[in-house]
């Protein structure tokens, strides 16, 4: 496949890929496909959700290192908020085409925050039937983050929930609080 | 460098990065669960038919375009469906002579960008879902067509070709009070 | 021109090494493998060392007679290495910045195939090429 | 654009029916195509009766396709007139009013070899209304 | 160089020495702010002086440029105290001097007035104020901006006064030095700054600008601004090496030519002052070692001035680079091994001196650094080594004798030597003194870069060391010792997936373990590198070769690691039916085998072990999450399984070699212990296969195991036997769990119709559940009933008994069978709806103990016997109520008399009709006894009926019987009432009185005498009762009794007669003769009281039963109302 | 009110989807009546219709609602009193009766869905002109039926007020709605009822906007 392919050089191609935009609805039915797949795999709707988590962080995994190149012009992430507020902007920016709505530490506990989007792009075409209740598609979303947050080193999980549209909980490891603990102490 | 470029305000478009990266991850997934190229081609193909059906309602609805009775019209709303999808426009040529066939070359397949196939699977059709996809629209508007992947730049050939074959009309499936 | 270049995952494991002669590839890799303490020096968060630069850029690892090591560490915690001949007087901090950027680049774009999977050696062609244009042709 | 007309007594014999530019045959017999025209006929009614929202007087008046235009007017004896026109026709419900009040009463009602509830084989009748739907404005006009 | 500003003196020259150390002593006690041009931050400095005597030519020519010997400020002290003096001799002294200076125009002067307080108190004698000599002295020789006419009060006393002028006054003079520096600096700078622009011009020689600038560095030194200093060192070192850059690509200015010619010495970098090397710079003789090592240890003493030996050590390694470089570059011809020698005895210097230095702090930052420079250290040793044949592999030929004695000849002379024989020179002569000195020494500086590299938390440099040394103990003919450091390499290696590295050190502790004879160890390595990927086929080929060798000849089990040997990849458990303890569980198993030529294995097997209830985990793995679950893993390293728990989305870790994992990375563990870790456990279950060919590459082999318990268990360790090799591998990912089950076997009877029916056949079916057993065909289930049940296999041959034998087919596992078994319940005379109770055993040696089934039979029908009277008459009926909506039908139902056998009632019904009954239905039968048949008692008598269920077969048909008993039932009585109007009414009347006759007729003579007693039973709302209701009769010899009564019907109608009841009155006492009045006085006399005792069915019969009266209203007259109806 | 009611029928003929707008006035009668009763009612298909006796805004065809207040359904109060009953007892009265329009059930707008179908089809067979489509719009005294048939063959319907514009534009709008909030949402299979939160108010939205510019956007 080189053959073709290596002539022209990656290095050569503008950077600025990403620029290029495509129907929504276009992801609208492709998401719609994947649930469907997904659906058809499980049974319960934690198990769906789990499906719809693991092909976001597929995705996630594979984004970060193309949002930091792009949008960090080379630094690093080093400290939590920092990290969070990526997500809630650049990422946000450059994935969804605005910032998410708001970004808030839980007040009971420490390793907690949660990132609020009113509407998910990925919801915006779907309405939860009764029989699913908790059923966040968004589950795909928190994957990514997931997966953003494991690659920076910052290990958490991430689960979506219906509140205020849909509200990301962000668990992070006791690790990642000591470590920054002891950042801040220096 | 492309910031401007990323910070989309359309509400009707997504970044297609996204949508790119969403694609590998399912075929990545169904690759996963059917080991099998043929297997994932057809699981592609299925899923590309389901979303044509629902597509295709999308297309018309926006476009308010009506029934085609001629495989070139055809062609020419297919290339702009594609522009309208996937914000590429394919080349409509190699007409058969009896004009019942037609291929769209692809000259940068959204689906395909970073893509790489893994050892071991020259058999997967990679863009698959793209056959589908026409096969399940142009059904619903009472086409027969049979589409498939003769090149494809993952294997290596210059360019992504798409053929299309016309097969007959579903008189039986008009639509009642259609004369 | 760079003499080696190699990616390093996460878990220090190497996924990529290319030499600009195979014959030499052992004793580079003994180098890199060597130098990755450095980067460890200078990556590890709360260390004085590392200070608050959120460069990705580590600058230079570790001068040798013959060679100058350099280092960079993405987000992700990858490290790339890149080895030139000191006698390569005229090249500047800039030009090996250079590099270390189309490196990571066509490391992303690796990434971002989905069959690769993170952690992975990397067999990728275009990444293969783009490599090329950094090491030394002969 | 006047193309057809079909006249129903209210057991849905077709009285009369008569053609001037149809293009287009329904590819059935008369007495097919009468009774299914009654059958629409009837089933529409009771459709809008139905489906209306209020109470409704005269209930259906006519229906368009992107073609023509079908009119229905409908005496309280349950007479039943219903003219085919082309989609821009207007005021069709009182050409038909008037067909009833000036051609079927006159020609038919008080013409004593007609006998009523059969099929109007009536020459005379035929002829007026010939006359009568030629002489009116819609007739041969093309909107 | 000890140049301090010179201030000159001029004037009263003995006034001067008088004050001369004081002023000394005193000018450098305090510092002052040195405010500079350009800008530059101000800057505390300390200012000293010399101090030299005036005269004409100290003061320089123009263009002559050296600040340090020059002098800064020029002074006049005088003491003259009164003006005529001052006018007289003073003004003109200062004068001639004076304009000197603006001859020369030097605006840095300064006059002094010394002045004494009592000398002033003389003046002020008289009384008129007169200027002072200092006023004076200021007009007549102003200055513009600052005050540079002072005087000095008292110097020599020790008064508040005189301080304070002191003060004043040292404080000026400072001001005015650092003035004139500025003046003098800025000037300076700028002439250098000019002649670094000409730098390119032909003439300009790098040497001259060198001194020019370094005379600022002198002066900032001077100054206490090592910063200062340091950056014009840094400046020119810049400036120079750009030269020698420049000088490969264009051309090479003529003055860097001196710097090019061979070099014949190479003294060590040192660190002292030498102001020989100063010299030899001057004279433009120094080579460049000799310029460089000046350079940097001016640099190195202001760093050390700076306290920051640490940056010392971090820009020794770059400077030692650079300067190799720089000779390269510069192509300076330099004999094999001196550049060697220069570099380590530099290194060694700056070593030395770095460890003056021994606050912790300190030695943290040093290391850093020093680390590098001890390897490089000892890297040159090495390559001196090698060159002067001092390896331990070498002979010293005699040229290399001769190198050794003209490399150490041409190190100049010791600068330390107080110091050796610790001194770098000292340590290079011992190294190349001998081959045991230069090991010593070799071996040891190596252990020291280790140790530090080790320090600093540099692991992999300390390996690559442990590396060389590993190298040199195999040239020493020492493999062991080689071994623990290749050990350690490898460790490293392994853990971060180095494989290329990893095959070549295991090539290497190959050869070592070979060397050393280790069989076991060196037949590990064989494998290991037979099987790499990373290693060349032939290689592998070869290390095959010597396996296959080796493996006869080795005597013990040898276990080796499998994994990327002959290692299972994937494990499919083919039972498709659910396992059962003791069936055959097969297991497919993918063993990829990685070495290049087929081996033939004696076995194969998978241990496996139970499971605890608790540890067994479902869901599945997350497979997106990072590499690591998506590889299988080498032993060494954790197994992390994601377990996604379906319901809460928490991902478990579960991780199997915990001590791996926690073992610290740079812990001493060497590979070997780690390896011989690898041991076969012992478990007695497990998957098994035998002489197994498996070719290179996947091998899909099946193993069986038998597992008798029930329980879930999960394959564990895998060991494939070769020969005497064991390949062993941990635990197979993913885990592989398989469950057994167990499960009793069970039988149970049940019935398909909804209630069981005593009497008629009855279907049952027995379930026999094989659970997890297989059972053979012809088994025997034994049942037995209880009495009264029968059981039957077969219904058409009607053989019931109360035990049979069920002979089974075989039974497979989780099969059941069924049995349909006939019961017939007997049915005995039925006088209620109780159902009938029964059970039935069950025996089967499959069952653990027998099982017992109650049984509940619902009679069909019941029968109740009833007695009927009509005079002497009697008649029997049987009444059959039917239990259940199933229908039955009777025939030939008969009654007959067990015991008499004259008594033969006549049926009144037909005895052969059917009658049937259910639910909704009862049937009765009805007998006539004939009057003589009435006369005995008791009577036995038995009802018996056939019946068959309807809609059934007349082969059903079943008999039932019925048994019951009369007794004196004969007739004894009979009574007879009318009630009759009263007198003149033909009909009786509401409210009228009526006679009721009564008469009871004796029906045959029995007892005489016998007394009976008749109540009349009226209901109250009817009848109303006049007079007595009751009355004792004695029946004479007429055996008849008549007597009337009064009553009254309260109601019209036609109203039920009055009843009357009769029953036998025994009196209270037979001696006792009644009155006339028969009252009963029976109270006080201790007898019974009388009673009445009521007759048998059927004694007594009631004419009267059931009739009626009729009742009129009453007339109008009377008072009662009417009702009317 | 100018929209009145929205019907989605599938390709096959299957309602999938019928909206009532809720603030269409309801025509109900309620009326204190004294014995007798001179309005002849009937018992026709399960409602308690009025047949003859047309007075007061009560109509023939109209149906018993409620008596006294307490709701009908089928011929008996919720009690279980029958209303013939009621209604013959002389006691009962003075009764107050509410008569209505009957509202149209589930089962019934399906039976209309599928009837219009066949006319639709029916109205292009019987053409005098070639290639006629199927009815597009049907016009009665009350009402005004539009009906727009993709080329896919799924049918949307809008009945509306005849004095309200701009219908066919909220056609095509619904069509996009249906096209986003039922076949982009996984949960949704097709030919099957939509049963959609967005979707409704995605309509809802809609329909308002069409009643308030006599023209909706498209």
């Amino acid at each position: 496949m080189a053959s073709t392919k290596s002539k022209i050089n990656i290095l050569d191609k503008p950077l600025s890929k990403g620029k290029s935009e495509i129907n929504i609805s276009t992801f609208g039915l492709l998401f719609c496909e994947i649930v469907q797949y997904c659906q058809n795999r499980v049974y319960t709707v934690p198990e769906l959700q789990g499906k719809l988590s693991d092909l976001g962080y597929h995705v996630g995994q594979r984004m970060v290192d193309l949002l930091f190149v792009r949008e960090r012009n080379f630094k690093r992430e080093t400290k939590l908020l920092n990290m969070l507020v990526f997500i809630k902007s650049v990422m946000w920016r450059a994935v969804f085409g605005k910032e998410a709505d708001k970004l808030e530490h839980a007040n009971d506990d420490e390793k907690t925050y949660y990132l609020i989007e009113n509407e998910t792009i990925v919801n915006k075409f779907i309405s939860v039937p009764k029989d699913k209740g908790t059923l966040n598609c968004a589950a795909f979303i928190a994957g990514m983050i997931e997966a953003v947050l494991v690659g920076c080193n910052f290990p958490a999980k991430v689960t979506a929930h219906w509140h205020k549209g849909t509200t990301f909980m962000i668990k992070f490891e006791e690790s990642v609080i000591a470590r920054e603990k002891t950042a801040e102490g220096r | 460098m492309s910031r401007q470029g990323m910070r989309s305000t359309d509400p009707k478009k997504v970044n297609s990065e996204l949508f790119t990266l969403t694609y590998g991850a399912l075929v990545a997934q169904i690759l996963k669960d059917y080991e099998n190229d043929d297997e994932v081609n057809r699981q592609l193909d299925r899923m590309g038919y389901n979303i044509g059906v629902r597509l295709i309602e999308d297309y018309l609805a926006r476009t308010g375009s009506g029934r085609c009775y001629d495989l070139r019209d055809t062609a020419d709303k297919l290339q702009m469906a594609f522009k309208m999808y996937l914000s590429i426009t394919p080349s409509v040529t190699n007409w058969s002579p009896a004009g019942d066939e037609f291929s769209l070359i692809l000259e940068n397949n959204p689906l395909t960008e970073f893509v790489e196939l893994p050892e071991g699977h020259g058999g997967l059709k990679y863009s698959n879902i793209l056959a589908g996809v026409l096969r399940g629209a142009l059904e619903m508007v009472q086409l027969e067509v049979a589409a498939w992947f003769v090149q494809d730049q993952l294997a290596g050939d210059s360019c992504t070709e798409l053929r299309v074959k016309f097969l007959k009309r579903l008189e039986d499936a008009m639509p009642v009070g259609e004369d | 021109m760079a003499v080696a270049v190699a990616v390093i995952g996460k878990e220090n494991s190497p996924l990529y090494v290319r030499t600009v002669n195979p014959s030499s590839e052992l004793k580079f890799m003994y180098t890199i493998h060597a130098s990755l303490d450095v980067v460890e020096e200078k990556v590890i968060v709360g260390k004085k060392s590392s200070g608050e630069l959120r460069e990705l850029y580590l600058g230079l690892l570790y001068p040798t007679e013959d060679y100058k090591v350099y280092g960079y560490v993405t987000n992700t915690r990858i490290k790339f290495i890149i080895i030139v001949e000191s006698s390569y007087t005229t090249l500047r901090d800039n030009d090996i910045r250079q590099m270390f950027r189309k490196l990571h680049n066509a490391y992303s774009d690796v990434v971002c195939n989905p069959f690769y999977v993170p952690g992975d050696t990397i067999c990728s062609k275009q990444f293969e090429s783009s490599v090329k244009g950094i090491l030394i042709q002969e | 654009m006047i193309y057809n007309l079909y006249i129903f007594d209210q057991n849905g014999t077709c009285l009369y029916y008569h053609e001037w530019n149809r293009k287009r045959s329904s590819g059935m017999s008369n007495e097919e195509e009468t009774k299914l025209m009654y059958g629409m006929i009837f089933s529409i009614k009771s459709f809008v009766s139905k489906i209306s929202p209020t109470d409704c007087k005269d209930g259906f008046m006519n229906f368009k396709t992107n073609k023509y235009k079908l009119n229905f007017y409908e005496t309280p004896s349950g007479l039943k007139f219903i003219m085919n026109t082309d989609v821009g026709a207007t005021d069709v419900r009182a050409l038909l009013h008037e067909i009833y009040r000036q051609v079927y009463v006159e020609y038919v009602v008080k013409n004593p070899e007609v006998l009523l509830g059969h099929s109007i084989s009536s020459e005379l009748f035929k002829k007026k209304l010939d006359e009568f739907v030629q002489s009116s404005s819609i007739y041969s006009k093309v909107f | 160089m000890e140049s301090k500003p010179v201030i000159t003196y001029a004037g009263d020259l003995n006034l001067f020495a008088s004050l001369q150390s004081t002023l000394e002593k005193r000018l450098s006690e305090e510092t002052v702010e040195w405010r500079r041009s350009y800008g530059r931050s101000p800057k505390m400095v300390k200012v000293e002086a010399d101090f030299v005597p005036f005269n004409e030519d100290i003061i320089p020519q123009e263009g002559e440029w050296n600040i340090s010997g020059h002098p800064l400020l020029h002074t006049y002290w005088t003491e003259c105290s009164n003006l005529e003096s001052y006018k007289s001799t003073s003004r003109e002294e200062i004068n001639a001097w004076f304009s000197y200076l603006k001859l020369k125009n030097v605006h840095d002067w300064m006059i002094v007035v010394v002045d004494h307080a009592d000398i002033r108190k003389a003046n002020k004698a008289k009384l008129l104020p007169r200027t002072t000599v200092l006023d004076k002295v200021k007009n007549d020789f102003p200055s513009k901006n600052s005050e540079r006419c002072i005087s000095l009060l008292d110097p020599l006393k020790n008064d508040s006064r005189s301080r304070e002028s002191w003060q004043s006054f040292l404080h000026r003079v400072r001001i005015l030095v650092l003035q004139a520096y500025n003046y003098h600096l800025g000037r300076y700078e700028e002439y250098v700054r000019t002649q670094r622009e000409r730098r390119n011009e032909p003439g300009w020689t790098f040497n001259r600008f060198f001194f020019l600038q370094e005379e600022l560095a002198f002066v900032f030194e001077m100054l206490g601004l090592y910063e200062e200093a340091l950056v014009q060192y840094d400046e020119l070192d810049a400036l120079f090496s750009q030269f020698v850059i420049n000088s490969n690509v264009g051309g090479m200015p003529e003055w860097l030519t001196q710097f090019c010619k061979p070099c014949d010495t190479w003294p060590g970098l040192c660190l002292l002052k030498s102001q020989a090397l100063l010299e030899k710079l001057r004279e433009g003789k120094s080579s460049l070692l000799d310029f460089r090592n000046y350079l940097f240890s001016r640099q190195c003493s202001l760093l050390l001035l700076r306290l920051k030996p640490w940056e010392l050590a971090q820009r020794a390694l770059p400077f030692l680079h650079n300067c190799v470089k720089e000779l390269k570059v510069l192509e300076i011809v330099m004999p094999p091994g001196s550049i060697a020698c220069w570099v380590f005895l530099s290194c060694l210097e700056v070593l030395q001196t770095c460890e003056i230095f021994k606050e912790s702090s300190q030695v943290e930052a040093c290391s850093l650094y020093t680390a590098g420079l001890r390897s490089y250290a000892r890297e040159k040793l090495h390559e001196l080594g090698i060159l002067c044949g001092l390896m331990p592999d070498m002979e010293a030929t005699s040229e290399q004798l001769h190198l050794v004695v003209s490399l150490l000849s041409r190190i100049g002379n010791d600068p330390h030597a107080e110091k050796a024989p610790h001194s770098p020179h000292a340590k290079l002569c011992e190294s190349l003194s001998s081959k045991e000195a230069f090991l010593k020494n070799y071996l040891e500086m190596s252990e020291l870069t280790i140790s530090t590299f080790k320090y600093i938390g540099q692991v992999r440099n300390a390996r690559l060391i442990g590396y060389d040394l590993a190298q040199l103990y195999l040239k020493l003919k020492e493999p062991h010792k080689a071994v623990t450091f290749l050990l350690d390499m490898l460790k490293t290696y392994q853990q971060e997936g180095w494989e290329k590295l990893q095959a070549k050190t295991e090539a290497e502790l190959a050869a070592c373990y070979k060397a050393m004879g280790n069989t076991r160890s060196y037949i590990k390595f064989c494998a290991y590198l037979s099987a790499s990927s990373s290693v060349v086929q032939e290689e592998k080929e070869h290390y095959f070769r010597e396996l296959i060798t080796l493996k006869k000849m080795i005597e013990k089990d040898v276990y080796l690691r499998s994994y990327k040997l002959l290692f299972i990849t994937d494990v499919k458990i083919q039972n498709s039916e659910v396992i059962i303890p003791g069936s055959k569980i097969q297991a497919s198993v993918k063993i990829s085998n990685l070495f290049p030529e087929e081996i033939t294995c004696n076995s194969v097997s998978v241990s496996v072990v139970k499971l605890e209830e608790s540890t067994v985990q479902k869901g599945h793995v997350r497979t997106t999450s990072g590499s690591e679950d998506s590889i299988p893993l080498p032993e060494s390293s954790p197994d992390l399984i994601h377990h996604h728990d379906g319901n809460t989305g928490t991902a478990r870790i579960h991780c199997f070699n915990v001590s791996q994992v926690l073992q610290r990375r740079d812990s001493h563990h060497s590979f070997h212990q780690d390896s011989s870790k690898i041991t076969k456990d012992e478990c007695e279950i497990a998957f098994y296969c035998q002489n197994l060919r498996l070719k290179p590459g996947d091998n899909l082999v099946t193993l069986n195991v038998q597992i008798h318990n029930e329980g879930v268990y999960s394959l564990k360790q895998v060991s494939v036997e070769w020969g005497k090799l064991w390949f062993i591998q941990n635990h197979i990912i993913p885990q592989v769990t398989f469950h057994v089950l167990h499960e009793p076997c069970k039988m149970d009877l049940h019935q398909n119709r909804g209630e069981l029916l005593a009497g008629v056949p009855q279907n049952l079916e027995i379930n026999v559940n094989s659970g997890s057993n297989h059972v053979p065909p012809g088994t025997e289930v034994i049942l037995k009933s209880s009495r009264g049940l029968l059981l039957s296999l077969d219904p058409s041959v009607e053989d019931f008994s109360d035990e049979i034998k069920v002979v089974l087919a075989g039974i497979k596992p989780f099969q059941t069978i069924k049995v349909t078994l006939h019961v017939l319940a007997h049915l005995g005379p039925q006088r209620d709806n109780n159902t009938v109770e029964h059970q039935i055993n069950l025996k089967w040696l499959y069952l653990d103990q027998c099982v017992t089934i109650p049984l509940h039979f619902l009679p069909p029908f019941m029968s109740i016997n009833k007695l009927h009277t009509c005079e002497k008459r009697k008649y029997v009926q049987i009444i059959v109520h039917g239990l259940t909506s199933e229908s039955f039908i009777l025939v030939n139902s008969s009654l007959k008399s067990i015991d008499s056998k004259q008594v033969h009632p006549k049926p009144l019904s037909l005895s052969n009709g059917t009658l049937i009954v259910n639910t909704e239905q009862t049937a009765g039968f009805l007998w006539e006894l004939r009057p003589e048949e009435c006369a005995l008692s008791p009577i036995k008598f038995i009802f018996s009926v056939d019946y068959l269920p309807k809609h059934s077969d007349q082969s059903m048909v079943r008999k039932y019987t019925y048994d019951f008993r009369l007794d004196s039932h004969k007739t004894l009585y009979v009574v007879k009432a009318q009630v009759i109007p009263a007198k003149g009414l033909e009909f009786c009347r509401v409210g009228s009185m009526c006679n009721m006759h009564l008469s009871i007729i004796q029906f045959q003579s029995v007892t005489p005498n016998e007394s009976l007693m008749y109540e009349i039973v009226v209901d109250q709302s009817q009848w109303a009762v006049c007079g007595r209701t009751a009355g004792v009769v004695n029946v004479d010899m007429t055996g008849k009794h008549n007597v009337t009564l009064e009553v009254m019907p309260l109601i019209g109608g036609f109203l039920p007669q009055p009843v009357v009841r009769l029953s036998r009155y025994i009196p209270a006492d037979h001696q006792k003769h009644f009155g006339k009045d028969s009252g009963l006085r029976s109270e006080g006399n201790g007898h019974s009281a009388a009673r009445l005792e009521p007759f048998k069915l059927g004694q007594v019969y009631n004419y009267n039963r059931a009739t009626q009266v009729h009742v009129l209203p009453a007339t109008a007259t009377s008072g009662i109302e009417v009702v009317a109806t | 009110m100018a929209i009145i009611s929205v019907y989605i029928v599938s390709k096959a003929g299957g309602l999938i989807y019928q909206y009532d707008n809720p603030n269409s006035p309801k025509i109900e009668v309620e009326k204190t009546f004294s014995y007798p009763l001179e309005i002849s009612l009937d018992y026709q298909n399960k409602k308690v219709t009025v047949v003859f006796g047309q007075r007061d805004g009560i109509r023939v065809g109209h149906t018993v609602l409620a008596v006294n207040g307490n709701p009908v359904n089928g011929r008996q109060l919720e009690d279980g009193q029958d209303i013939f009953e009621i209604l013959k007892n002389e006691e009962n009265f003075p009764i107050s009766i509410k008569f209505g329009r009957p509202k149209l059930n589930t089962n019934e707008k399906i039976v209309l869905a599928s009837m219009f179908h066949s006319l639709f089809a029916i109205a292009s067979q019987l053409s005098p002109e070639h290639k006629s489509s199927g009815i597009e719009v049907l016009e009665a005294d009350t009402f005004k039926l539009f009906c727009f048939q993709t080329v896919t063959g799924i049918k949307f319907m809008v009945v509306a007020d005849p004095k309200q514009a701009g219908i066919e534009g909220l056609l095509r709008k619904i069509y996009e709605i249906y096209s986003d909030f039922a076949l982009k949402n996984p949960f949704y299979s097709l030919e099957m009822p939509i049963r959609c939160e967005l979707f409704d108010t995605n309509l809802q939205a809609a329909l308002e906007q069409a009643e308030k510019s006599g023209l909706s956007n498209v």
